[in-house]
């Protein structure tokens, strides 16, 4: 056994890949619990794009929609804790003045879709001019808000725990790491997985995914057969604001109980790439989060713990900048068809004019 | 006729061009001279002749100009600003308005605002406002400036701020009321790892720094590898950098930190945790308190400005920004204060550890009593807290 | 719902109301005096149709005729100005497609839609869902039902291929089947074979056959006289947005047909004069093009025309005649086959090339190619020819130059526009016409290639335009003429190719030719007739 | 001539009245703030104070423009070839970087030589990144929206390496750039007028001239307006994409350089841009015009300068100048609206020379 690894170890591209995979193996029950939580807020904006553009709608604005999102949940945390106070409810350290300031960051979120919907939509603005618009203001109003409230330094009303799943779960042999990286998490990040399953099955099995698709395709076919575009496209805009709006909250009420000018750090644009790297499907562009994370991990990990012989010379050797750029890297090779075309909905971000009133 | 006139305007700038250049060629001409460019064309002494203290100490007027980014930012920005608040408050004079640059282009222009509208203290927070504050300090020898994290200025024999860093200058005399704070940061992070020696059981602690290109950060670990093997020579101390590319995921980016922390401890196994990343260092913190190990702030008593993680913080690495702001305000405001290098130390109380909090009961009663004493051989400058090759990174272990 | 086994009762109670001798029962679908009109044309001028229950009901017309803008109406896509349109008897409203689709209205339009990427089941089933519970599809039944439909009309499907890779005659299947899953009563097709081949026309009428003896009524739109006569039960004929006649099949032939739908008005003609032609200028051989779907669509076309003539080519729109055109212009690479100009070989030459070497081309979309409508007047005059002197000097535009020539271009064909400097968008259809004929005329050329140069246009700009390209002509100029609009090729060629599924079947004199034969000959590319002559090559004397 | 400028008109002073409208209710969710409803009379006299007070402020605001004319014609340039350029800060950035390498390089080196060679080295850099998103969209199809806004970032990574790795002073503990020395921009105007705003203004005429004096120009416009035409007239729409987006990232490096040399001389690796994002309104605001970019430039530049002494004696955060910009160009975009409330007839919005943006997001390469 020792003398064929030996073998293969020797063989120099095989040998390459297989401490490759020793190490990811070794390192990765470690690293899994985190994978998922760095890319939930990516994985989340990536949904929005999903849902928008599925439909014809392109969305360069999530991150402002998750931007605003962040910020309102966090103030709207501030401010109920007094009213609403801070008692633990239970389940992932959840408080009255926390889960309703979730809603309405929620909220917050579905507000700033609809003026993305309707500029894009009603108006027929250019959709990514409208997107630009909304990064814009989002940047603005929280920075020149929070810029004033934070001279107060006031305390947001908590954030969401994590779950603590029993040793017995997490010991099991090969499953173990997997359940824990899924169960030791929030609930916004655990009901990303959730999400991500549902709006899988809903989009490709169920009659509003083959609408929104269709609208998304063909919206021409779409009207003649009945259904109205306009009404599809504004409806999946605004649940996609919710998506991007749960990625903000879980920056400032999850991840963190504290909210920083533009903390959403271009997490959105990533999401978009996440989006054209999982090719425009819910499970791919959470894999696509989940990839991009891992390469970061990755690069950790080459600096916590250096793997050994050949691997670790080339990976070490590798430019530490290289780790963290993967996703853009990787977004504009798809993108340019070297590997794996990635092609979007055929509508997407064209405008609908009925044809009926000509 | 729109083409007409373009073609007119056309004319009219070729002229210009042709002017512009023949105004740079004589420049060049002269420019043969060393250093023809002055590096501080922008920085404009303030109207009015000579700048005149108001009596009553309740009208001084100061202003905050801050590094990049944000007032909140945990870091140099808001500890500076609270300093200066602080400053005004003992006054009694009015809160100082505080200017955020979106950009660096931007340093310059807010200083010269608090000039033009005749500011008797201007406070300028971090490394990046240096040259900017150096510039206006020589335009306006007669206000009094107060650069944070800017110690010691570099200058020229003009008083110029040295791009070629000769420091040939003395600024004392050259920029008299030009007051550049600087910190011994290696002092504190030895007190900070002789805290996680002591409280590590498993014999390896961390040290988590924002991003390489940080010298202060460097220092800090520095301090904290030699204090830590101070109290157990065979100590394992593990380094590690958030990044080395983005300053935004250094410093700005508490989401990744968490991860990058929680990663950290998984990897290494360490059970005390030091970090010098600003608000990424918040994340660090409660990825700590989530993996049940202690965590170490910095800067501030981190367990009171981030009460998330104060469970688990035991102590934090202060380097008492707002104090030295404060107490030179004060100071100028007396008539006491020098300028030139204002160096904060243990000597001057500028730096210290933060009490223990409600990690008290945990923290070993002989612990206190060895870290007042390196104290005391700090301020009596027998104890070395800094390799030789003090910022210098490649001291630390990889 | 399906028609249940206990229908078949019903249909041939349908089916005896048919027999001429029993009495007319109340039309399935009545329009009355319908009329729409679009700015500067009357598209439906008082259009009176009935279908039966239990008919195949063809409106025939030329392109343009105003076929389709009656059935966007019946469908909601489009409003009547006047008119009321009765579903069994009962005036009724249609506000849209749902709307139709709920009275049983169902339509094939002429292009598909279908989602190339859905799969078969998906596109029936796309906004009339068979459900299992609340939220998702019943992907079961629906297949169940999608191959019980299809078994019943004659084929075999598979509901989970993706549509998108299947052929054209497919498609029109599944565009059959949607409408049927939506229990249609009234089926509309329009231009239903316009794409087939002889053989998948043959299957569909199959089809819609077995259609119409289960009692659904089939408005069948077409051009093509031989398939009318093939399918109709009766035949409305509609020419310039009125209906012109009424037909049964058994009573017309396919003369009739044509002369009902081309029309024998008074022609506006020009004196063409005699042609003197010269050598040989553009000379095609064996030309295969394929077009964006990657189809050959051009298929081994060869042509000579002449200098100092004028070369017609008739054709029913679609058969292959764009993409003729844009391979000899160079806008498309052909797949086969060589096309010289004056000796030289410009088969796979650029576009600017081409234009080099002597070639003008009025484009038949002047919106998408001729002109840019941002665009002021002079920019467009100088489109193809901006980088050459006197436009331009070196690099830089010789504004005057071009300035100096849009005025004298605009004076000469009579371009009507305040100034140079407005954008193309402002001017009349025919002014911007006149604009794009200005800016290719005004050379010498080797070879004008005119496509559908007159469409939409207003006769005093038909006129002028016709005017100028004999004048062409008379200098020397060879000229390629491709219109669907068969009175202007017998008015201006002196020789007429007609083009049919990509082929060119037949070359008539354009003094001589008769109109009739043109016509079945477009219509039907000879193969009605046996007697139509196989395809000639080479000049025709 | 109202009809070209109403519609922004009309937008900034809608905007203002936003502007008025956030930093009043701001003063009622804070939480003890009192209610001061002349504060954006206060705030807006100090920002026009700050932007055009005195000869100084004037000059700075023509500093703060310059960079912003020559980003708004970065993107008003790519607009006109119908695409669009969110990449200006990626770019700028470059430049920067380009511009402060071959400044410390030649540090020592007479102007005359120093500072071209500087401008061009800023120039290319700008360019090399327009190149990469035009190269990828003219052969591939590549979107260049989301192009750009990946080597945006990536543009950070690279800063952040070269800054703290060869271009570092040795001697310092933090990562800094040496000075650029004689490559540094003269100061012609006042105390910081440097030479940038001549070479803005030069900038202006030359993209001017190119767009509408030369066949180049024309070209451009066309595969702009109407890419089929294009072709249909012998252009060749593949290489004026890629020569449009790298000219276009030539122009923002170029504004990149500019800040370097004539402002700060230096680098650190966080030296940011907000010049990027504002060339995006400044290139909308300005109708993708050479000369409406510079009047929307100058407002923008106006802005940014004269927020400093908003927020000193106003104590109003800079943001509003964001939230300022993002409200002009909403109203900008929802013209439609705009038209029917205000009853202008025959207004045109701007952008009506250029297909819709998202046209090729589907991904198919620029027509042969």
């Amino acid at each position: 056994m020792d003398a064929l690894i030996n073998a293969l170890y020797s063989i120099p591209l095989v040998g390459l890949v297989f401490q490759l995979g020793g190490y990811i193996i070794a390192v990765g029950p470690n690293v899994a619990p985190g994978i998922l939580q760095a890319a939930t807020p990516v994985a989340l904006a990536a949904l929005c794009g999903v849902m928008c553009e599925r439909a014809g709608v392109v969305n360069i604005g999530i991150e402002g929609i998750m931007l605003t999102s962040a910020f309102v949940g966090w103030y709207a945390g501030v401010l109920l804790a007094p009213v609403l106070g801070t008692a633990d409810l239970g389940p992932f350290g959840a408080n009255p003045a926390l889960v309703v300031a979730l809603v309405i960051a929620l909220v917050s979120g579905v507000l700033i879709s609809w003026l993305h919907a309707w500029l894009s939509i009603s108006v027929r603005a250019d959709q990514i001019i409208s997107g630009t618009i909304i990064n814009i203001v989002a940047v603005g109003l929280t920075g020149y808000l929070n810029n004033l409230i934070s001279k107060a330094s006031p305390n947001g009303a908590g954030a969401f725990t994590q779950f603590k799943p029993p040793h017995e779960l997490t010991d099991l042999p090969v499953v173990g790491w997997l359940l824990g990286m899924f169960l030791s998490q929030g609930p916004i990040a655990m009901s990303v997985i959730v999400i991500v399953v549902i709006f899988q099955v809903l989009l490709f099995r169920s009659r509003w995914g083959l609408r929104s698709r269709a609208v998304g395709e063909h919206p021409r076919a779409a009207e003649t057969v009945g259904i109205d575009v306009i009404r599809v496209r504004y409806r999946n805009v605004l649940i996609g604001g919710v998506f991007a709006a749960l990625g903000g909250a879980y920056l400032s009420m999850e991840a963190t109980n504290s909210f920083q000018q533009e903390m959403t750090t271009g997490r959105g644009f990533v999401g978009l790439a996440a989006m054209i790297v999982g090719r425009w499907s819910p499970v791919g562009a959470f894999g696509a989060a989940l990839l991009f994370y891992s390469s970061t991990a990755l690069g950790n990990s080459i600096k916590f713990a250096r793997p050994s012989g050949d691997l670790g010379t080339i990976l070490v050797g590798l430019p530490a900048q290289l780790y963290d750029a993967l996703p853009y890297l990787l977004t504009i090779i798809i993108l340019a068809g070297v590997v794996g075309r990635s092609i979007p909905p055929a509508a997407d971000g064209q405008p609908y004019e009925r044809e009926a009133t000509a | 006729m729109r083409n007409r006139s373009l073609g007119l305007t056309l004319l009219a700038v070729t002229a210009l061009v042709v002017s512009a250049c023949s105004n740079t060629g004589g420049g060049a001409a002269s420019a043969s001279a060393p250093a023809a460019a002055n590096p501080c064309a922008g920085a404009t002494a303030h109207s009015g002749g000579t700048h005149s203290f108001p009596t009553d100490k309740t009208k001084w007027k100061i202003g905050v100009s801050t590094d990049v980014g944000t007032v909140n930012d945990k870091n140099f920005n808001e500890y500076t600003f609270n300093g200066a608040k602080a400053g005004a408050t003992a006054l009694g004079a009015a809160e100082p308005p505080v200017v955020v640059p979106k950009d660096a282009s931007e340093l310059a222009k807010n200083i010269q605002g608090f000039v033009d509208q005749n500011f008797d203290i201007i406070v300028t927070a971090g490394f990046n406002n240096g040259q900017a504050t150096n510039c206006a300090a020589h335009a306006n020898p007669d206000i009094w400036f107060i650069g944070v994290d800017q110690g010691p200025p570099c200058v020229t024999p003009d008083g110029l701020p040295d791009s070629a860093f000769k420091c040939a200058g003395d600024a004392k005399t050259l920029l008299p009321k030009y007051v550049a704070i600087s910190y011994q940061e290696d002092q504190p992070g030895y007190l900070a790892g002789m805290v996680a020696a002591t409280m590590s059981k498993s014999g390896s602690i961390g040290a988590i720094g924002g991003i390489t290109l940080c010298g202060p950060c460097v220092r800090y670990i520095q301090g904290f590898q030699l204090g830590a093997q101070k109290v157990n020579p065979n100590i394992k101390l593990f380094v590690s950098w958030v990044t080395t590319s983005d300053f935004t995921k250094a410093f700005n980016d508490p989401v990744t930190g968490k991860n990058f922390g929680a990663q950290f401890i998984t990897t290494n196994k360490v059970d005390v945790l030091f970090q010098v990343a600003g608000k990424t260092g918040n994340g660090i913190l409660d990825a700590a308190c989530d993996a049940g190990i202690y965590g170490i702030g910095v800067d501030v008593d981190q367990a009171l400005s981030y009460p998330n993680a104060s469970k688990c913080t035991v102590t934090s690495a202060e380097k008492k920004l707002s104090l030295s702001v404060s107490t030179d305000i004060a100071n100028i405001v007396a008539g006491t204060q020098k300028g030139g290098d204002d160096h904060w130390d243990a000597k001057r109380d500028g730096i210290g550890y933060s009490p223990f909090h409600d990690l008290e009961s945990k923290v070993p009663a002989t612990l206190k009593q060895q870290l007042d004493d390196a104290l005391a051989q700090m301020k009596a400058g027998t104890l070395k807290t800094c390799p030789d090759k003090c910022g210098d990174i490649s001291t630390l272990p990889k | 719902m399906f028609l249940s086994p206990f229908a078949t009762e019903a249909v041939m109670t349908i089916e005896a109301a048919m027999t001429p001798e029993a009495p007319v029962i109340a039309p399935a679908l009545e329009m009355r005096g319908i009329t729409k009109r679009y700015p500067g044309v009357v598209a439906n001028d008082h259009i009176d149709v009935e279908v039966r229950p239990g008919e195949i009901h063809a409106l025939l017309g030329e392109n343009g005729a105003g076929k389709t803008t009656l059935m966007n109406i019946l469908y909601g896509l489009a409003r009547p100005d006047e008119g009321v349109i009765l579903l069994d008897g009962r005036e009724t409203t249609i506000a849209g497609p749902s709307d139709a689709i709920a009275r049983g209205i169902n339509m094939v339009h002429q292009h598909f839609m279908l989602v190339p990427v859905f799969t078969v089941a998906e596109n029936i089933l796309l906004g009339e869902e068979t459900m299992a519970g609340p939220i998702f599809l019943d992907r079961k039944e629906a297949h169940r039902r999608i191959v019980e439909l299809g078994k019943r009309f004659g084929f075999e499907i598979d509901p989970e291929a993706k549509v998108g890779s299947l052929s054209v005659g497919w498609q029109q299947r599944v565009e059959i089947l949607k409408a049927l899953y939506r229990d249609a009563r009234i089926l509309v097709l329009d231009e239903p074979t316009a794409v087939l081949t002889p053989q998948e026309t043959q299957e569909i009428f199959a089809v819609l056959r077995r259609l119409a003896q289960e009692g659904h009524s089939i408005v069948f739109i077409s051009h093509k006289l031989y398939e009318v006569l093939d399918i109709a039960d009766r035949i409305t004929v509609i020419r310039r947005g009125k209906v012109v006649g009424q037909r049964l099949p058994s009573e017309t032939d396919e003369d009739d047909l044509a002369a009902l739908m081309v029309g024998r008005n008074v022609q506006l003609t020009v004196d063409r004069g005699d042609s003197k032609p010269a050598d040989v200028a553009l000379e095609v051989r064996g030309l295969e093009v394929k077009d964006d779907r990657g189809s050959v669509v051009v298929q081994g076309v060869d042509l000579d025309v002449r200098s100092g003539e004028i070369l017609g080519i008739a054709g029913v729109a679609g058969n292959g005649q764009d993409e003729l055109v844009e391979a000899i212009v160079g806008l498309r690479r052909p797949s086969g086959g060589r096309i010289t100009l004056r000796g030289q070989d410009v088969t796979r030459a650029s576009p600017r090339a081409v234009n080099e070497a002597g070639v003008a081309y009025v484009p038949a979309d002047r919106h998408r190619f001729g002109l840019v409508l941002s665009f002021p007047l002079a920019d467009n005059l100088v489109l193809t020819d901006y980088y050459r002197r006197p436009y331009a000097r070196g690099v830089l535009r010789n504004d005057q130059a071009i300035e100096a020539s849009a005025q004298e271009r605009i004076r000469e064909y009579d371009v009507r526009t305040p100034s140079a400097t407005v954008r193309a968008s402002t001017l009349s259809g025919g002014n911007q016409q006149k604009l794009v004929v200005a800016r290719e005329f005004a050379r010498d050329l080797a070879l004008l290639v005119l496509d559908q140069p007159t469409r939409g246009l207003d006769v005093g700009s038909i006129e002028f335009i016709h005017r100028q390209t004999i004048a062409k002509r008379d200098a020397g100029t060879a000229v390629l003429l491709v219109s669907a609009e068969l009175d202007e090729v017998l008015e201006l060629s002196d020789r007429i190719a007609v083009m049919y599924r990509g082929r060119i079947v037949a070359i008539r004199d354009g003094r001589t030719a008769d109109k009739n034969e043109i016509g079945l000959l477009m219509a039907t590319g000879g193969q009605a007739r046996a007697a139509a002559p196989v395809a000639e090559t080479g000049p025709a004397a | 001539m109202w009809s070209i400028v109403a519609l922004p008109l009309i937008s900034i002073l809608l905007a203002l009245v936003v502007g008025a409208f956030v930093i009043v209710a701001s003063q009622l969710v804070l939480p003890g703030a009192q209610l001061d409803l002349l504060l954006p009379v206060t705030a807006y006299s100090a920002l026009l104070q700050g932007a055009f007070g005195n000869f100084d402020a004037i000059v700075g605001t023509l500093a703060s423009t310059a960079p912003l004319v020559l980003g708004g014609l970065s993107v008003g340039l790519a607009f006109k070839a119908g695409l669009f350029n969110i990449g200006a800060r990626g770019q700028f950035l470059l430049g920067a970087l380009g511009a402060v390498a071959a400044g410390i390089t030649l540090a020592g080196s007479p102007s005359i030589v120093a500072i071209p060679l500087a401008l061009l080295a800023g120039f290319l850099g700008g360019a090399a990144w327009g190149f990469i998103p035009g190269l990828l969209k003219a052969v591939a199809g590549a979107h260049e929206v989301v192009v750009t806004i990946m080597l945006n970032y990536i543009a950070d990574g690279v800063i952040t390496a070269v800054v703290g790795g060869p271009l570092r002073q040795q001697g310092r503990s933090e990562a800094i750039t040496p000075d650029v020395g004689n490559a540094a921009l003269p100061i012609i105007i006042g105390s910081t007028g440097h030479a940038g705003i001549l070479l803005a203004i030069i900038a202006v005429v030359v993209i001017g001239w190119l767009l509408f004096r030369t066949t180049l120009g024309f070209e451009i416009r066309t595969v702009g307006a109407n890419p089929d035409a294009a072709r249909y007239a012998g252009m060749r729409p593949r290489v004026v994409t890629i020569l449009t987006m790298s000219l276009a990232g030539g122009l923002a490096g170029l504004a990149g350089a500019v800040v370097i040399l004539g402002v700060n001389h230096l680098m650190t690796p966080s030296f940011g841009t907000t010049a990027g994002f504002d060339s995006i309104a400044v290139a909308l605001l300005g109708r993708t015009n050479p000369l409406g970019i510079v009047a929307a430039a100058l407002l923008f530049g106006a802005l940014r300068s004269g927020a400093t002494l908003m927020e000193i004696l106003a104590r109003i955060p800079k943001e509003l100048i964001d939230v300022l910009q993002a409200t002009i160009l909403l109203f900008l975009v929802a013209n439609p609206v705009l038209q029917r409330l205000f009853r202008l007839r025959g207004v045109k919005s701007g952008l009506d020379t250029t297909e819709t943006l998202t046209k090729t997001y589907s991904g198919e390469a620029v027509v042969q």
